[in-house]
């Protein structure tokens, strides 16, 4: 037996990624302090040339390769570009706050390098064992990053929730693909789907456990009630750079991993996970929605926030149609722009000796900084929904698709929570725009988090005036 | 005669023949540990110009029994606030891994009490549950000085394993299999066959991490008197420490064979494939040039004798020196001789990878 | 011959442990992640029966690289409980209440 | 194929069954007379005046995390080695690869004085 | 000339532009801001006006259509274009942005860009939520209008602002979801988002039901109804000056053309089937509202529970359609009680756009908003009182001034109906009669209340100019209602003929 040697150059953007962040991991070791820019600076060179290198790459058919663990479609080639330009955005956002606190270190990049190393396997992934390699390797880069500021009593002990659940997660995930793997003798997911479609009717007892376990570990992984305990920890005790990495482009490949495994692999069985789905749905839209307006901590609130839009989210993938698979697309891109912004808001009102995770510092921002509180008015209109903002058309697809399988007394539940979930919004709004500002120090940042930042909102408005491109784009990835 | 014995032996139930065999193994065995002891102190004497024992027996030959009658009519001291249970198991513990090891040790051309695939993998795994008796003893004495050697020594055995089993990865490598059996044979043709030569780094450092792995002299900062008195096994008294003693020597003695086996051909002869055949068709002579389980003693005799020699001439390495000389020089070359031998290996170099 | 149902039953056992571990204990850390390591091998315990019954060594390769994330796991999971450990002097389960959670 | 794992599984019971004898036996020979100086840790003449398994060097967890990682590659390592002749070049570039990470993360543990003891 | 120009895009779009240019002027030079924006508001105006000229008034087509691809994947079109329902709104949010514009020019100083921006760019969403054809885009500028005016409310507004805009906020937001739900289930059904395929889409009783009740809620909020109007006299209370006039004079009519846009073309049967609880509910409107405006103590609130009031007439107008025709047995008739409803529409647009502007004008003198504070402001400012006396009657629906005009189209309408109902439409004119005149003897006559009002000064030549316009389009309303109702004809006729044919 011989190996083939394989295709290798639909895998040729995550190739390169990991020769640079290797290379970056040993050469932050020869880089002096005060010249860390240079870590920094290749890694943005390397986020963008990934993202160049996958531009170029991505083509409308579905290749597969490397024994066929391995996918690389239309959905592969939008959802990894936009982890990687929202892993640059991040990256860039959080440079001025680490700096400040003594966090200016290569680990955080190469960490977050191999994070989304570890988002682009998972997206692309067609093998179980890819799939969970995947998300292990960005699993365990997130747990380093959150215990990153060693000094954070809160940090650490986020850290540790946050593994044990997320450890507990996998396994679970394991315990179902293990069963799968029994039942259709396969770990290939076109196979497991095969699989079920020809196993016979004393496996559907099977079936159903080992989806169960499935969607349960998805459930924890994504952060959907009733699984949901770790996140608001996790958010608050993280470091806010990694807050912001963890709330924005991991939320992209979860998406990925339940296309490809709950959607794809294991679409036989949608009549007995939609109804699964629909229940986390429905919980989290509200406990996401209503335990918001309680926080008084942002990054907490925020947290919430990710649980209600994971709930709309759900709703869109418990639907089963493509309309509906395309309308989760569209809404966990959208979703992970406007958490990017969001952060990055927090981050850019953060300095040395103030956090700026209380939602009573974004006081009077109108005052301080007129462009900025519009940045953020635009960035809070999208997560509330608010036409004409990204965020509107996102949940007007995911409604659209609910509404056309017929739950559409689901579509009023969720409407209903976004319209408590704009409140809590809008009180951000309130804060900055009605309230005199506390703080004076003048706001400054770097003309690149400048510029960025404002991008990234008026995002919000750009592609709310032009939501078809995007729309066009997850429809076809589907 | 031979006919009613093999009768008899092929009568015995399964079990009782493993029994048997398993017998024929351990028995010699410890005798060999017994005497190891003594030729320790003879030998170590004489390099010191002394004589050593001498007393117990004609010529102190009787020493090693003396010596364990001794210990075995010794009170076994438990320390109070100590953990009792885990405090005696943990002897057991480092003994019965050190004798199971050797079920898969062939002493001749299938001459081994398990032919398994997987053999050098089961003795690396077994290897590994050592440790656990050394970190159980250390913990459950409820002594510093106990904690602290037991800390060190493992930390010490599990650094060296990493470029032990380096070193191993070599072999296999080179030998294609993981059955010792058939690593041996991968070494038949001449005594240039064997795989000290192309695999000679591998082979030092298998051997130092050996010494290592055994916490013998020099690495024998664990139990180094002058230092933490003696290590884990400080509250042992007795039995209990007589088997932590054994379970010390049946792991060099492993070692030794190991390194026979593994580089030096085990039990084949060194004049193989230099002498012409008929040489190996005479009488006597014949068979003692000839490959077999003499030859494999031999060649464990002196590893065994090294082992002692180490000891009498090297001074006590510095705990901070050994843990640099496990983690920066001996894992660093065994990485890079496994890159020369993956393309020797590939490029089918010399008579060993053809 | 052992049936597949033995193995896939200790496999659920084990599980059911180490899941039963989780959630009783609340005292230790150490002893969450060694549960957590016991769920690893209950599914590496499935896998290998399945693998062994179909024939086929997928399932086998997958034990390797579950076992090598487990080990991953484990690294991290003690660096962090180091962290929280120097931190807090305390390596309770229910000390760890700072945030509401 | 799996008799022959029949011998190993009885060579560990005798094994442990060679440590358990000589242990009961000694025990059961030799003479039992406690006392409190006798029965007290050894502290170099010093009282035992509290519970002996303080906190350690945090070096020590370091190692052990070091060698698990390290450990698990040489599981990679050895059915690697055994199929080399057969998996051809392919197979030793990709384990070049393999261990080249490898060696990426050692030279970064090195560097960062994880190995240092002093 | 203009008739192959974008009309309609200039119309929304010119506004936003100009807000933006405004915006990033920043505070600076707040006198440049205010001439820039004055200019797009004129501008603006100037737009629409060839809107009304070139209008087709013999056909009930929509006119001025413009349509081009806008999200494909929806089938959803950026689709513009007016009929008579319409045209005459967008004429009045063009005509009173203007007036919005200069009535701030010295009163607000703080963050005048801001201020300025917001109702520009509000000017152009309303002028799109009008000229909309396509439901999504309807939507869009639907509730994109409440982040300007949420702000405009919570920066510039009362001592009890922030209470008033969230309640403001929420109510609306919340009436709208429904209606986004109502929209997207048509899409469902129809594969497009294009109002009129809605029109003619057919649907079961329950559906029109349900969307029927959804649409009512997204409207009736907005219009709005009882019970639902509670937000409104707090935002109004609450709102600067500026802010209550757009609030009164166009947004609440965007309820009004909802209605008449969407609930009676998309569910006619359920409108029908429903109609006792939509007359009902504005009847309640029209006394109870009047009744409770009688108490009031504070102007804002009277003129904001007075515009419940109007607007309950305005349902009125709508729904009793159904009830005429069960009487008469005709739908020709029931017309009078749709245009009625427009035309009452246009008029309480004018009507409270002049009432707020006047207490506003008050209020930036005194402070104070309490009926009780001022007494005699005709002696201190005889101009004024001339306006407010004129706007006043226009409220009561004097004849002569355009709120007469509505009101007794609506009652006429209610007539065919049923005589009670037209009874207790009418004690209307009683009610607004007697609180509104009773508001202005309490402010504009009697003694000079006190040292404040004595130190009042009259109307300067800007509030001047506002007013008088204002008073000069009450009057001509009111005289000559003739072109009004000319471009409402054939469209009411229209959407008559379309109600009567049942969806079922």
């Amino acid at each position: 037996m011989t190996f083939e040697i394989p295709d290798f150059i639909p895998v040729i953007p995550e190739l390169f990624l990991l020769g640079m962040a290797c290379f970056i991991l040993v050469a932050d070791l020869f880089i002096p302090q005060a010249r860390r820019d240079i870590t920094y600076g290749l890694t943005q060179f390397t986020l963008l040339g990934t993202l160049m290198l996958t531009l170029w790459l991505a083509a409308p058919e579905v290749r597969i390769t490397m024994s066929g663990t391995f996918v690389a479609d239309p959905m592969s080639d939008l959802l990894k570009s936009v982890v990687l330009l929202i892993s640059a955005m991040v990256f860039l956002y959080a440079r001025p706050y680490l700096m400040t606190r003594g966090l200016y270190q290569g680990e955080f990049y190469v960490l977050g390098l191999f994070g989304v190393l570890g988002m682009m396997v998972m997206i692309s992934a067609n093998n179980l064992i890819t799939l969970y390699l995947g998300l292990e390797l960005l699993s365990l880069c997130l747990y380093a990053l959150v215990a990153f500021n060693r000094d954070s009593t809160q940090a650490a002990e986020s850290a540790m929730k946050y593994f044990v659940l997320g450890s507990i997660a996998s396994g679970v995930l394991l315990y179902g693909m293990s069963m799968l793997y029994g039942i259709t003798g396969t770990l290939d997911i076109a196979g497991v789907t095969a699989g079920i479609l020809t196993a016979s009717g004393e496996f559907n007892m099977a079936l159903v456990f080992a989806l169960a376990f499935v969607v349960v570990a998805l459930a924890f992984k994504l952060g959907a009630v009733p699984f949901h305990m770790w996140l608001p920890d996790v958010y608050h005790g993280a470091p806010t750079p990694v807050t912001l990495f963890i709330g924005t482009a991991p939320k992209i490949a979860g998406l990925a991993i339940v296309m490809r495994l709950l959607v794809d692999g294991l679409g036989p069985l949608h009549a007995d996970w939609q109804g699964m789905l629909l229940i986390l749905a429905v919980l989290s839209l509200a406990v996401g929605n209503v335990v918001a307006i309680a926080q008084t901590n942002i990054k907490r609130m925020f947290a919430y926030s990710t649980i209600s839009h994971v709930g709309f989210v759900l709703l869109a993938v418990m639907a089963g149609t493509t309309e509906g698979n395309a309308a989760a697309l569209f809404y966990v891109i959208a979703y992970a722009l406007m958490a990017a912004g969001g952060f990055g808001m927090v981050l850019y009102l953060s300095r040395q000796g103030l956090e700026a995770d209380n939602i009573q510092d974004f006081r009077g921002l109108n005052e301080r900084s007129p462009w900025f509180a519009f940045i953020m008015l635009l960035l809070m209109a999208s997560m509330a929904g608010l036409p004409p903002t990204l965020g509107f058309y996102a949940k007007l697809a995911v409604l659209q698709a609910v509404v056309q399988v017929g739950f559409i007394w689901v579509a009023v539940f969720a409407v209903l929570m976004s319209v408590i979930g704009a409140f809590y919004y809008l009180r951000i709004i309130k804060f900055m725009y009605f309230d005199k500002p506390e703080d004076q120090t003048p706001l400054s940042r770097g003309m690149d988090v400048n510029v960025v930042l404002s991008v990234n909102g008026l995002l919000m408005l750009g592609l709310g005036i032009f939501p078809g491109i995007l729309m066009s784009l997850a429809a076809a990835a589907r | 005669m031979q006919q009613a014995m093999m009768e008899f032996w092929d009568g015995l139930p399964v079990i009782m023949q493993i029994m048997t065999k398993i017998m024929m193994i351990v028995g010699p065995l410890l005798l060999v540990v017994a005497y190891t002891t003594f030729a320790e102190r003879k030998v170590i004497g004489y390099m010191q110009v002394r004589v050593g024992p001498n007393r117990v027996g004609p010529r102190g030959w009787l020493q090693p029994i003396a010596d364990s009658l001794k210990l075995l009519l010794k009170e076994v001291i438990i320390p109070t606030n100590s953990d009792k249970y885990l405090f005696l198991i943990a002897p057991v513990l480092a003994i019965a891994p050190a004798l199971a090891v050797w079920a898969v040790i062939p002493f001749d051309d299938g001459m081994v009490l398990a032919d398994i695939n997987a053999g050098l993998l089961y003795l690396l795994a077994l290897s590994s549950v050592g440790v656990y008796g050394i970190i159980i003893a250390g913990w459950a004495s409820n002594s510093r000085y106990a904690l602290l050697g037991g800390m060190r020594s493992a930390a010490q055995i599990v650094s060296y394993e990493i470029a032990m089993g380096f070193a191993l990865v070599g072999v296999v490598m080179a030998a294609g299999s993981l059955n010792l059996g058939e690593i041996v044979m991968a070494q038949q043709g001449s005594v240039y066959h064997w795989f000290l030569l192309p695999l000679f780094p591998l082979f030092l450092v298998y051997l130092i991490s050996g010494v290592a792995e055994t916490n013998r002299a020099p690495f024998d900062v664990a139990e180094g008197e002058s230092e933490i008195v003696a290590g884990f096994h400080v509250e042992y008294s007795g039995m209990a420490f007589a088997i932590f003693f054994l379970a010390e020597y049946a792991n060099m003695i492993l070692i030794s064979a190991l390194t026979a086996l593994l580089f030096l051909g085990g039990w084949l002869s060194p004049f193989e494939g230099i002498l012409p055949e008929s040489v190996f068709a005479l009488p006597v002579i014949g068979w003692l040039l000839g490959s077999g389980i003499h030859w494999l003693l031999i060649k464990t005799a002196f590893f065994l004798f090294c082992f002692l020699w180490f000891r009498a001439t090297f001074p006590r390495y510095r705990y901070d020196h050994i843990m640099r000389l496990g983690w920066k020089v001996l894992i660093p070359v065994t990485i890079l001789w496994l890159f020369v031998l993956g393309v020797a290996v590939a490029l089918g170099i010399g008579p060993w990878f053809a | 011959m052992i049936p597949l149902s033995h193995y896939l039953i200790l496999g659920a056992i084990l599980f059911a442990l180490s899941v039963t571990g989780i959630f009783l204990n609340r005292k230790n850390l150490i002893l969450l992640l060694m549960c957590i390591e016991l769920m690893l091998l209950a599914v590496n315990m499935n896998f290998i029966a399945f693998s062994h019954y179909l024939g086929d060594l997928a399932g086998q390769i997958f034990v390797f690289f579950i076992l090598t994330v487990a080990a991953a796991e484990a690294a991290i999971g003690l660096a962090i409980l180091v962290l929280v450990f120097r931190n807090r002097q305390t390596i309770n389960v229910q000390d760890l209440d700072e945030m509401k959670g | 194929m799996l008799e022959n794992y029949l011998p190993i599984l009885v060579f560990i019971g005798i094994g442990l069954l060679v440590g358990v004898i000589p242990l009961a036996i000694g025990m059961a020979v030799g003479p039992r007379k406690p006392d409190s100086a006798k029965d007290s840790p050894y502290e170099c003449g010093f009282e035992a005046f509290e519970d002996s398994r303080m906190k350690f060097d945090i070096r020590f967890y370091l190692v052990a995390i070091l060698f698990i990682i390290f450990d698990l590659e040489i599981a990679f390592l050895f059915p690697w080695a055994v199929a080399l002749d057969e998996i051809g070049m392919f197979g030793l570039l990709a384990m070049a690869m393999f261990l080249g990470i490898l060696v990426i993360g050692f030279i970064y543990e090195w560097k960062k004085g994880a190995l240092e003891w002093e | 000339m203009f008739a192959d120009w974008p009309l309609l895009s200039l119309v929304i779009w010119t506004p936003i532009l100009g807000g933006l240019i405004v915006l990033t002027m920043g505070d600076r030079m707040p006198e440049a801001s205010r001439r820039v924006g004055l200019a797009f508001a004129v501008l603006t105006f100037l737009v629409s006006i060839p809107l009304f000229t070139q209008f087709d008034r013999g056909t009930h087509e929509m006119q001025f259509v413009e349509m081009i691809p806008w999200i494909s994947t929806f089938n959803i079109h950026y689709h513009l274009g007016v009929d008579g329902i319409s045209m005459p709104l967008i004429l009045l949010t063009t005509f009173i942005t203007v007036l919005v514009v200069i009535a701030a020019w010295e009163v607000i100083q703080h963050r005048v860009s801001q201020y300025l921006a917001a109702f520009l760019i509000m000017e152009g969403l309303m002028n799109g939520v009008f000229s909309a054809l396509d439901a999504v885009l309807f939507y869009v500028f639907f509730e994109a209008m409440l982040i300007p005016m949420f702000l405009v409310i919570g920066i510039w507004g009362g001592p009890n602002r922030i209470y008033a805009t969230l309640k403001f906020f929420l109510y609306t937001f919340l009436g709208s979801v429904f209606l986004l739900i109502g929209l997207i289930y048509l899409y469902t059904q129809s594969g497009s988002f294009a109002i009129l395929d809605f029109h003619h889409l057919p649907l079961g009783m329950t559906a029109q039901m349900l969307i029927f009740l959804g649409m009512l809620l997204a409207f009736g909020v907005k219009i709005p109804m009882f019970p639902v109007h509670t937000w409104l006299p707090d935002a109004h209370v609450e709102a600067p000056t500026g802010g209550s006039v757009i609030l009164a004079a166009i947004m609440l009519k965007i309820g009004g053309y909802g209605f008449l846009r969407f609930s009676l073309p998309i569910a006619p049967d359920a409108a029908m089937a429903l109609d006792w609880l939509m007359v009902t509910l504005s009847l309640i409107a029209v006394v109870y509202i009047g009744l409770v405006a009688l108490m009031q103590q504070d102007m804002k609130k009277l003129i904001a529970y007075s515009s419940i009031a109007h607007m309950g007439f305005v349902t009125l107008g709508f729904f009793i359609v159904f009830m005429i025709y069960n009487n008469t047995g005709s739908w020709q008739g029931a017309a009078l009680g749709i245009s009625g409803g427009m035309v009452q529409m246009i008029s309480h647009g004018l009507i409270s756009a002049a009432m707020f502007l006047s207490v506003g004008v008050l209020y930036d003198r005194m402070h104070s908003r309490q009926i009780a504070d001022y007494g005699g402001v005709a002696n201190t400012m005889p101009w004024f009182a001339a306006f407010f006396v004129l706007f006043a009657m226009a409220n009561t629906g004097l004849p002569g001034t355009s709120g007469f005009v509505g009101e007794f189209m609506v009652i006429l309408a209610a007539f065919r109906a049923d005589f009670w109902i037209a009874l207790l439409a009418a004690t209307t004119l009683i009610l607004a009669a007697a609180y509104t005149l009773w508001l202005v003897k309490r402010v504009v006559y009697g003694e000079v209340a006190n040292d404040n009002v004595a130190k009042l000064t009259d109307v300067n030549r800007r509030e001047f100019w506002v007013l008088g316009v204002l008073a000069f389009a009450v009057l001509l309303l009111g005289v000559w209602p003739a072109p009004l109702l000319d471009v409402l004809d054939a469209t009411v006729d229209n959407l008559v003929r379309h109600i009567a044919v049942s969806k079922l």
